[in-house]
């Protein structure tokens, strides 16, 4: 890349342009500074004065361009962005080191280098920009080319399978079939006398029972009959005949084993 | 002249001959398929370069397309390109979700399996609960069940029979193969013992009966 | 055996041989005609019946369609069907409006399909000057780019690539086919070079991963 950068002995030390029609063209730049992309946008611009591949670009023209530039705008009183100044400074170091002899103290990238990478920078963007070009010159969709006009939507169908396995058929089978053998215990209420209903009876009852009294005696009508009937009904007044003796309304005897239990009431006094 | 057609503008085209009939169906062809409605005759000509007669291009394409996954169709006046209608099957993106009977249903099904063939009432006698219309038009429509001879009885009821697309299902050879109560309980599908005195479906009482039903099972 | 085929379950089909090929051909024609998007070859397949060489039916329906007024284009892993780009001149009714892009849009959107996946940073570095927010978001809008993998680089920035739509929208079959690509990775235009001097991260380690962009181009 080194020897792509003349080293002209340009007499010029200032960096005017050399004819009217570049000094023109300098101002119609300066006048048009809004439109570039930034300082290497405005370089690319003043490397196509040089009319050369820009892998054969005079680097140290076109800083000299460059300086120049910024020096009229300067001029005219223009207020150039940073990055442009910025720029300017950096092309100015550069102009430096191509011009000087190098200096072997110094390390650091040679002028020749700094200058190859900014060849590379330009020419890189000069090809993105042509890509650019050639890009949008391509047969574009809607413009060119073009899409079915009445696109079918695909229709989503979802259908649903139901599946079931022999498990699940002879379960809910057994399900069915066992319900009645499972079902929740429920107190056949019919046959039973409870001992809130004996309790009650004999509270009415016990007023009359001055002398002792078989139990038996205070069974409710027609419960004595169906065993079943007549054994919960027992075993309902003789609870309740129990509550009675345990509020001290009552005394129970029994005169033998498998006799009949006795009630009597206490009278108070 | 190909190449040609397409350096020369509109209007110059006129002073030559129209393009060749190829080059007229391509052009056809192509606003065809992108407009997003039909076109005209009349329309297409008026698109095409002078000269052109897009009713003739229209027939060659129709030709083109005889058979093809697309069709050039006529649509009142005016012509379209459509994807071929046996084809329509492409267009709809299925989605296929399993899902479990539900209770109600797997409940239906072994009633009219074990009990075949039995009638609405009697399910719901065995079910203690109404069977919905749903999960019985569920059972038909999956081909799981079908509707046998009717009751001889007042109001001579429908009845129900298993199919033999649910033998199929469940790897049955016949709805006889269908394990008995008894051994649902060894299985230990069931894991209380029954009443003393419950009669028992497929112990012996029942034997005659679903034999009865065997036999009209895959009556027509 | 096509009658069959029509009445016998999905599952069931796969027992039976994939359509012949001229019936693939034909479904594959029907489905991307209705579309006005790329279809992939894997939804091809996932839309005809069980056995199918969408991928052997796109060649012989590319084939047909050669010359004709509608293509058959290749857009990245899908395929879609266009029109001929040599008849846009009858399709003025349909010719859409697209956006104006602005010259910081269209420099940008060069950079990342040259340079893909490529960070913003990067992006700047080419174009000497900040990428502004608004030119990203209308690229992104349009669905032209979309964010790539991060770099594996300080910071993991963000890197953008270019999009199926892009491809579609340029007539482009995949990334490789860019004009002039290949010219310009061989200019070493393509490069990240760094400024002499100055420290650069990532260095060598962007480089495999510079190369995978390619192929990585439409990974999910």
């Amino acid at each position: 890349m080194n020897d792509t950068i003349p080293f002209d002995n340009d007499p010029l030390p200032q960096a005017e342009p050399q004819s009217v029609a570049d000094r023109l063209a300098a101002e119609a730049l300066i006048v048009d500074v809004d439109g570039f992309e930034g300082p290497l946008d405005l370089l690319l611009t003043l490397s196509r004065t040089q009319k050369v591949d820009l892998r054969k670009i005079s680097v140290l023209d076109l800083a000299r361009q460059y300086l120049g530039f910024v020096e009229k705008a300067k001029e005219l009183r223009i207020e150039l962005a940073a990055d442009y100044l910025v720029m300017a400074a950096w092309l100015a170091f550069l102009k430096s080191r191509l011009l000087l002899p190098p200096d072997p103290t110094e390390d650091g990238p040679s002028g020749e280098d700094l200058a190859a990478h900014l060849a590379f920078q330009l020419e890189r963007l000069q090809a993105m920009r042509n890509a650019a070009a050639q890009l949008m010159a391509r047969n574009r969709l809607g413009r060119d080319i073009f899409v079915r006009g009445l696109p079918e939507t695909v229709e989503r169908v979802k259908s649903v399978t139901y599946t079931a396995t022999l498990l699940d058929l002879m379960q809910g089978y057994a399900r069915i079939r066992t319900r009645d053998e499972f079902r929740p215990f429920v107190m056949d209420r019919e046959s039973v006398f409870t001992m809130e209903q004996a309790l009650e009876r004999m509270r009415g009852l016990i007023g009359f029972a001055g002398a002792w009294t078989d139990i038996s005696v205070y069974l409710p009508e027609g419960w004595d009959n169906d065993p079943v009937r007549r054994r919960s009904a027992t075993a309902a007044t003789f609870a309740a005949s129990l509550q009675l003796v345990k509020e001290g309304k009552a005394e129970l005897r029994q005169p033998g084993t498998f006799e009949a239990i006795e009630l009597r009431r206490i009278t108070e006094d | 002249m190909n190449d040609n057609a397409e350096h020369i503008g509109k209007e110059e085209k006129s002073l030559f001959a129209a393009p060749p009939m190829g080059e007229q169906e391509r052009m056809v062809e192509a606003v065809l398929f992108a407009s997003a409605e039909p076109v005209t005759v009349r329309d297409l000509e008026a698109r095409m370069p002078h000269g052109c007669d897009a009713a003739e291009a229209l027939v060659h394409l129709r030709k083109r397309y005889e058979g093809r996954g697309v069709r050039v169709m006529r649509v009142g006046d005016a012509w379209a390109m459509r994807t071929a209608a046996d084809l329509s099957f492409l267009m709809q993106k299925e989605t296929v979700e399993t899902r479990k009977l539900s209770r109600a249903a797997i409940e239906t099904l072994a009633i009219i399996a074990y009990h075949q063939p039995v009638t609405r009432a009697e399910i719901e006698e065995i079910r203690g609960v109404a069977v919905s219309r749903g999960t019985v038009d569920q059972l038909l429509e999956m081909e799981w069940i079908r509707f046998g001879r009717r009751r001889m009885t007042p109001g001579r009821p429908v009845t129900f029979v298993v199919t033999e697309t649910f033998l199929d299902h469940f790897g049955l050879e016949n709805a006889r193969d269908l394990p008995g109560l008894k051994e649902l309980r060894q299985a230990g599908l069931l894991e209380n013992r029954p009443l003393p005195g419950t009669p028992q479906f497929g112990d012996g009482e029942d034997e005659p009966e679903a034999d009865a039903g065997q036999s009209e099972l895959f009556e027509d």
